[in-house]
C-alpha cells in the first residue's frame, strides 16, 4: 500500500466504523472503535499535511478513473489544515464522550450515538478532501443528517425543535448549494473543482454564473451560521448533548467555511467574487453586523452554553471579516482562526459540559462560587475566555494580530479598531463568568458534588493548553495559514 | 384488515411476485433501468405489504428487528468492503479493474457486488423505518 | 418569445421551488414545511435533467439502433439527489413524531408558546 | 398540470389530502421525467417519491392528528423571500443554454466519454448504472451511508427506550 492511499483512508476508516459500531451493538466496543477510527484520522491528517508541506498537493483518484470522469480526492495546503483540525478534535472529543455521553444520554442509544458521531466526522473530512463537487454534497448530507440526530438527542425537549429547525434550514441551504452547483454544471460541463476553475473563465460573467455564486453563498452561509442565516445555530447548541456541541462547534462552521472559501478563490477566482459582484463590501457589513449583535446578545444569555452560542456566531464574523478583505493577512487570519476558534471553542464547551453533568444546566445561576467546587474547571474557562478575547499569548490574540494587520494594510484604521473595540464585548461576557464563579458565594443550586471526572477534564484540558500553547509558539498553525492563503490568492486565475 | 380474506388471498398471490420482481430490477440494471437502490425499495415495499396485511408482529417475526438492523450495518459494510478489495489487490479504493484479471470482468463484477451492497442497505433501512412509525403508533 | 420557448422547463422549475419555499416558510405546520421541503428538493430535479434531454434521443441504455442519448450524468446526481432527500424526509419525520409526544403539538407557534411558558423544567 | 397541484398542496388544510396530492405530484414528475429520457430517474421517483413518502407521511400522521390549525398571518415576508429567490433563479436561467441544445457545455465535456466508453471499459450498456457504480462508485457509496445514517438516525429517534426519561419517551 503506497502513501497516497491515506487520502482514501482518512475519510473510510471513520465510515466503516459506523456501521461495525451498529452491527457490535455494546457501547464499549462502539466507542472503542470510534475513538480508534478518529485517532487513526488524525494521524492519518498529520502524516498528510506533513507530505503536503514537503511535497505540495496529492491527488487520489477514487475507483481509479481519471478526474474529471471519476472523483477526486485532493489534499493542498488548505485541505490539509483544516483536516488536522476536524480530526484532532474529533480524536480528543472521542475520549470525553465515554462519559459525558453516558451521563447524557439512555444507554440502549449509546452505541449509535458512537455511530452517528463517526459518520459526522467522516461526513466533514470528506466536505473537506474531495475535489468534486457534488460529491462534497453527498458528503455534506451526511455530515448534516448525522447531526440533526445528534442534537435531538439532546435531554431537553428543546432540543427536538431545534433540530428541525436546523434541519428544514439546513436542508434548505443544502438544495441551494446544489441548485448553484447545477448551475455551474451546465455552464462548464464537469463537476470537479479545479477542472470548473479551469474551464469558469470562458463563461465568466454570464448570468448562470453569477447566479451560481449567489447560490452557493447563501446555500453555504446557512450552513456557516452567517448573520443572519445564523439562528438554527443557538438553540442547536444549547440542546445538544454537550460532546456534540463540542464537536459541532469547533468543527462544523469551520468546514463550510472552508466550503465557501474554497469556491471563492478555488473556483470562482478573485476576480469574479470581489470585482464583478460586490461580495466582499457584503460580506464585511455582514461580519460587523454579525460580531456587534452576537456579541451583545450574548451579553444578556443567563446560560453560559447559550452565552458561548452567540459567541461562536460573532466569532465566525471575524473569519468572514478576514475573508473579506481577501488579502494574504487577512486570509491567513481566517485561516488561523479556523483553527484557534476551533480549539479554543471546543475547550470551552468540553469544560462547560463538565459543569452540566454536575449541575444540569449550566445557567449562570448555579454557577455562583463555582470555582471552589469545580476549580480545575473554572480555571480552564477562564484560559479558554482569554483566548476567546484575544489576550497576548493567547491563540485568539494571533487572529486578532493578523486582522488588525490586514486592516492596517488595507489602509483601514477604523475596522482595526473596531476589531479591538468589539474584543472588549467579550471581556465583559467572559466577566460574567469570571463574576458568577469567583466573586460570588456558592449559593443553593450550586453542585455539592466536585470535579467533573478526569476523563473529561484531560481532553478538555488538552484543548485549553493548545489554545495557550498557539498562542506562544505560532509556528505551525501561522505558516500552514499562511501557505493555505498564499495558494489561495495565487491559484485564483 | 387482518380477517379480510380477500386481501390476504391477493397478498400471498402478490408478495412472491413483488420479490421476483426486485431481484429483476437488481439483475436486470445493467441493461435496463433499475438497480440496487429501485430495488431495495421494491423489496422492503413486499414485506411492509405483508406486514399491513397480516399486522406488525407477524411482519417481525418474519424479519425480526435485529436482523434488519444488521441488514442496516451489513449492506453499507458489504460496499465499503469492496472499496477495500480493490485497495488490497493493489488498485485505488473502489478499483474494480483489479477484482479480475479482466478489467471489463472486474467491473461487472465491483458492480453487483455494490449493487447487492445497495440492495441489502436500502432494504433493511426502508423496512426499519416502517417497522419504527408503525411499533410507535401501535403502543402509543 | 424564443426565448420563452426555449427556456420553458427551466420556469416550470422555478415556479414549482418557489411554491417549495412558500409552503416551507410560511407555514406553521410541522409536517406540511417537510411536504414544501421535498417539493422544494423534487424541483431542482428538473433544473439537473431537463437539460440534459435531446430531442430525438433516447434514454441512455446504450445499443445499435440509436445514436443519439440522453445525458447520463445529472441522471446519476439525481438518483443521488433523492436518496438523500427521502433520508432527510424520514429523519425530519422522526423528530416532528418526538416533538408531537413531547409538546402535544406540531404547529409551530404553539410549540414556541409553551417553551416560553415551561421553558424552566430541564 | 404540477403547478395546479402544488397549488392546491399550499391551499389544502387537512393533511391527508396534502399527502395524496404530494403522491399525485410525484407521479406526474415521474411522468415528466420518463418524457425528458431518464427512466431510471422516473422509476426512482415513482417508487420513492409516491410510494415510500406517502407511507412514511400518512404514518408521521397517523402519529401526530392530521388538521393544520390555522393559516398564518404573516404571509408577506415569505412571499417577498420568495420572490426574490426565483427574480435570481429567472435571471440565471435565461443565460443558460437553450433546450435541446447539442451544443452545450455539459454534452460535448466529460459526457461523451461515458456514453463512448463506458459499455466497453465497464461491461454495462446502461450508461446510468455504469455512471452511478463505477465512474462516480464513490458518490453511491455516499448515498448509500446517507441512507444508513438516515436509518440509524430514525432508530435512535423513535426507539422506545426502557425507563422513561421525563419527557419525550
Amino acid at each position: 500500500m503506497t502513501f497516497a492511499h491515506l487520502l482514501a483512508l482518512e475519510v473510510v476508516v471513520p465510515l466503516i466504523a459506523a456501521p461495525l459500531a451498529v452491527l457490535l451493538r455494546r457501547s464499549s466496543a462502539a466507542w472503542a472503535i470510534a475513538t480508534a477510527a478518529c485517532a487513526f484520522s488524525f494521524f492519518a491528517a498529520l502524516l498528510l499535511a506533513a507530505e503536503v508541506w514537503a511535497n505540495g498537493p496529492i491527488s487520489y483518484a477514487l475507483g481509479s478513473w481519471d478526474p474529471p470522469w471519476g472523483i477526486e480526492y485532493r489534499v493542498d495546503a488548505l485541505s490539509a489544515f483544516v483536516l488536522v483540525l476536524v480530526s484532532g478534535v474529533a480524536a480528543t472529543v472521542a475520549p470525553y464522550a465515554w462519559r459525558s455521553a453516558a451521563a447524557e444520554l439512555p444507554r440502549e442509544q449509546l452505541y449509535l450515538f458512537y455511530a452517528l458521531y463517526c459518520l459526522c466526522v467522516a461526513g466533514l473530512l470528506g466536505m473537506t478532501i474531495t475535489g468534486d463537487a457534488f460529491n462534497l454534497f453527498v458528503f455534506m448530507e451526511i455530515a448534516s443528517l448525522s447531526s440533526y440526530v445528534l442534537i435531538a438527542l439532546g435531554r431537553d425537549r428543546r432540543a427536538l425543535l431545534a433540530s428541525y429547525q436546523y434541519l428544514v434550514l439546513g436542508t434548505i441551504g443544502a438544495t441551494f448549494y446544489v441548485i448553484g452547483v447545477g448551475l455551474l454544471y451546465l455552464m462548464t460541463g464537469t463537476l470537479n473543482l479545479a477542472d470548473m476553475a479551469a474551464r469558469l473563465p470562458q463563461v465568466q460573467e454570464t448570468r448562470p454564473v453569477l447566479a451560481a455564486l449567489a447560490f452557493i453563498t447563501v446555500g453555504v452561509s446557512l450552513k456557516l451560521a452567517l448573520f443572519p442565516l445564523h439562528l438554527w445555530l443557538p438553540n442547536a447548541y444549547a440542546y445538544a448533548p454537550s460532546a456534540v456541541t463540542a464537536f459541532l462547534a469547533a468543527t462544523g462552521t469551520k468546514v463550510s467555511i472552508y466550503v465557501l472559501v474554497r469556491f471563492y478563490f478555488g473556483v470562482f477566482g478573485l476576480r469574479l467574487v470581489t470585482e464583478t459582484l460586490p461580495m466582499r463590501e457584503i460580506l464585511l457589513a455582514l461580519s460587523i453586523v454579525a460580531i456587534v449583535t452576537a456579541s451583545l446578545v450574548a451579553l444578556w444569555q443567563t446560560d453560559l452554553k447559550r452565552l458561548l452560542a452567540y459567541s461562536s456566531v460573532a466569532q465566525i464574523g471575524y473569519t468572514t471579516l478576514g475573508i473579506s478583505m481577501a488579502s494574504k493577512d487577512g486570509l491567513t487570519a481566517a485561516v488561523v482562526h479556523l483553527f484557534n476558534h476551533g480549539i479554543t471553542t471546543g475547550a470551552l464547551f468540553l469544560l462547560v459540559g463538565g459543569i452540566a453533568l454536575r449541575a444540569g444546566r449550566p445557567e449562570f445561576e448555579r454557577m455562583r462560587g463555582l470555582a471552589r467546587r469545580m476549580p480545575l474547571t473554572s480555571l480552564g474557562i477562564v484560559i479558554a475566555g482569554l483566548s476567546l478575547i484575544g489576550i497576548p499569548g493567547t491563540a485568539g490574540f494571533v487572529t486578532k494580530w493578523y486582522l488588525v494587520l490586514g486592516a492596517i494594510e488595507a489602509g483601514r484604521w477604523w475596522l482595526a479598531a473596531f476589531v479591538v473595540l468589539t474584543s472588549l464585548i467579550a471581556v465583559a461576557y467572559v466577566w460574567r463568568f469570571v463574576e458568577a464563579a469567583y466573586l460570588s458565594e456558592p449559593g443553593a443550586r450550586t453542585p455539592e458534588r466536585g470535579e467533573a471526572p478526569a476523563a473529561m477534564l484531560a481532553p478538555a484540558w488538552l484543548l485549553v493548553a493548545g489554545s495557550v500553547v498557539f498562542g506562544l509558539h505560532t509556528g505551525y498553525s501561522v505558516e500552514g495559514a499562511q501557505r493555505a492563503a498564499a495558494l489561495l490568492l495565487g491559484g485564483a486565475p | 384488515m387482518k380477517r379480510d380474506p380477500v386481501l390476504r388471498v391477493v397478498g400471498k398471490l402478490l408478495i412472491p411476485y413483488m420479490l421476483v420482481f426486485a431481484l429483476y430490477v437488481q439483475f436486470h440494471g445493467d441493461f435496463g433501468p433499475g438497480g440496487g437502490f429501485q430495488a431495495g425499495v421494491i423489496a422492503a415495499a413486499a414485506v411492509i405489504f405483508y406486514g399491513l396485511i397480516y399486522g406488525l408482529p407477524a411482519a417481525r417475526r418474519l424479519l425480526p428487528d435485529a436482523v434488519v438492523e444488521s441488514m442496516v450495518a451489513a449492506g453499507a459494510l458489504l460496499y465499503l468492503g469492496v472499496g477495500f478489495a480493490g485497495l488490497l489487490l493493489g488498485g485505488n479504493f473502489l478499483d474494480y479493474f483489479v477484482l479480475d484479471r479482466d478489467p471489463v470482468a472486474g467491473q461487472r463484477r465491483g458492480i453487483f457486488w455494490i449493487e447487492l451492497g445497495v440492495l441489502i442497505t436500502v432494504a433493511g433501512v426502508m423496512l426499519k423505518i416502517f417497522y419504527m412509525f408503525a411499533g410507535r403508533g401501535r403502543e402509543g | 418569445m424564443d426565448a420563452f420557448a426555449s427556456h420553458y422547463t427551466y420556469w416550470v422549475t422555478v415556479l414549482l421551488m418557489a411554491a417549495g419555499l412558500y409552503i416551507m416558510i410560511a407555514r406553521g405546520n410541522l409536517v406540511k414545511k417537510l411536504v414544501g421541503l421535498s417539493i422544494f428538493q423534487t424541483s431542482v430535479y428538473l433544473l439537473y435533467i431537463a437539460p440534459g434531454k435531446l430531442i430525438g434521443g433516447t434514454a441512455p441504455i446504450v445499443s445499435e439502433s440509436f445514436t443519439v442519448y440522453a445525458n447520463p450524468l445529472p441522471h446519476v446526481l439525481i438518483l443521488t439527489a433523492i436518496v438523500v432527500g427521502i433520508a432527510t424526509l424520514a429523519l425530519g419525520l422522526a423528530i416532528v413524531v418526538r416533538i408531537r409526544e413531547a409538546y402535544g403539538s406540531i404547529e409551530e407557534d404553539e410549540i414556541l408558546a409553551a417553551d416560553r411558558d415551561g421553558g424552566e423544567r430541564a | 398540470m404540477m403547478a395546479v397541484t402544488v397549488i392546491a398542496i399550499i391551499l389544502q388544510r387537512n393533511l391527508y389530502s396534502v399527502v395524496v396530492l404530494a403522491g399525485i405530484y410525484s407521479f406526474l414528475m415521474a411522468t415528466v421525467l420518463v418524457a425528458l429520457d431518464a427512466v431510471d430517474v422516473a422509476m426512482t421517483e415513482a417508487s420513492v417519491g409516491a410510494g415510500i413518502t406517502t407511507v412514511l407521511l400518512l404514518g408521521a400522521l397517523y402519529l401526530c392528528g392530521g388538521e393544520e390549525a390555522k393559516p398564518m398571518q404573516r404571509a408577506w415576508l415569505p412571499l417577498a423571500v420568495t420572490l426574490v429567490i426565483v427574480g435570481a433563479l429567472v435571471y440565471g436561467t435565461l443565460g443558460l443554454p437553450a433546450f435541446s441544445d447539442p451544443q452545450a457545455p455539459f454534452h460535448t465535456h466529460v459526457v461523451p466519454r461515458y456514453l463512448q466508453q463506458g459499455p466497453i471499459e465497464t461491461g454495462v450498456p446502461n450508461v446510468v448504472t455504469a455512471v452511478l457504480a463505477s465512474y462516480r462508485g464513490y458518490d453511491t457509496l455516499g448515498e448509500v451511508i446517507v441512507v444508513f445514517t438516515g436509518g440509524i438516525g430514525v432508530i435512535a429517534l423513535l426507539r422506545r427506550l426502557r425507563r422513561g426519561k421525563g419527557e419525550g419517551a
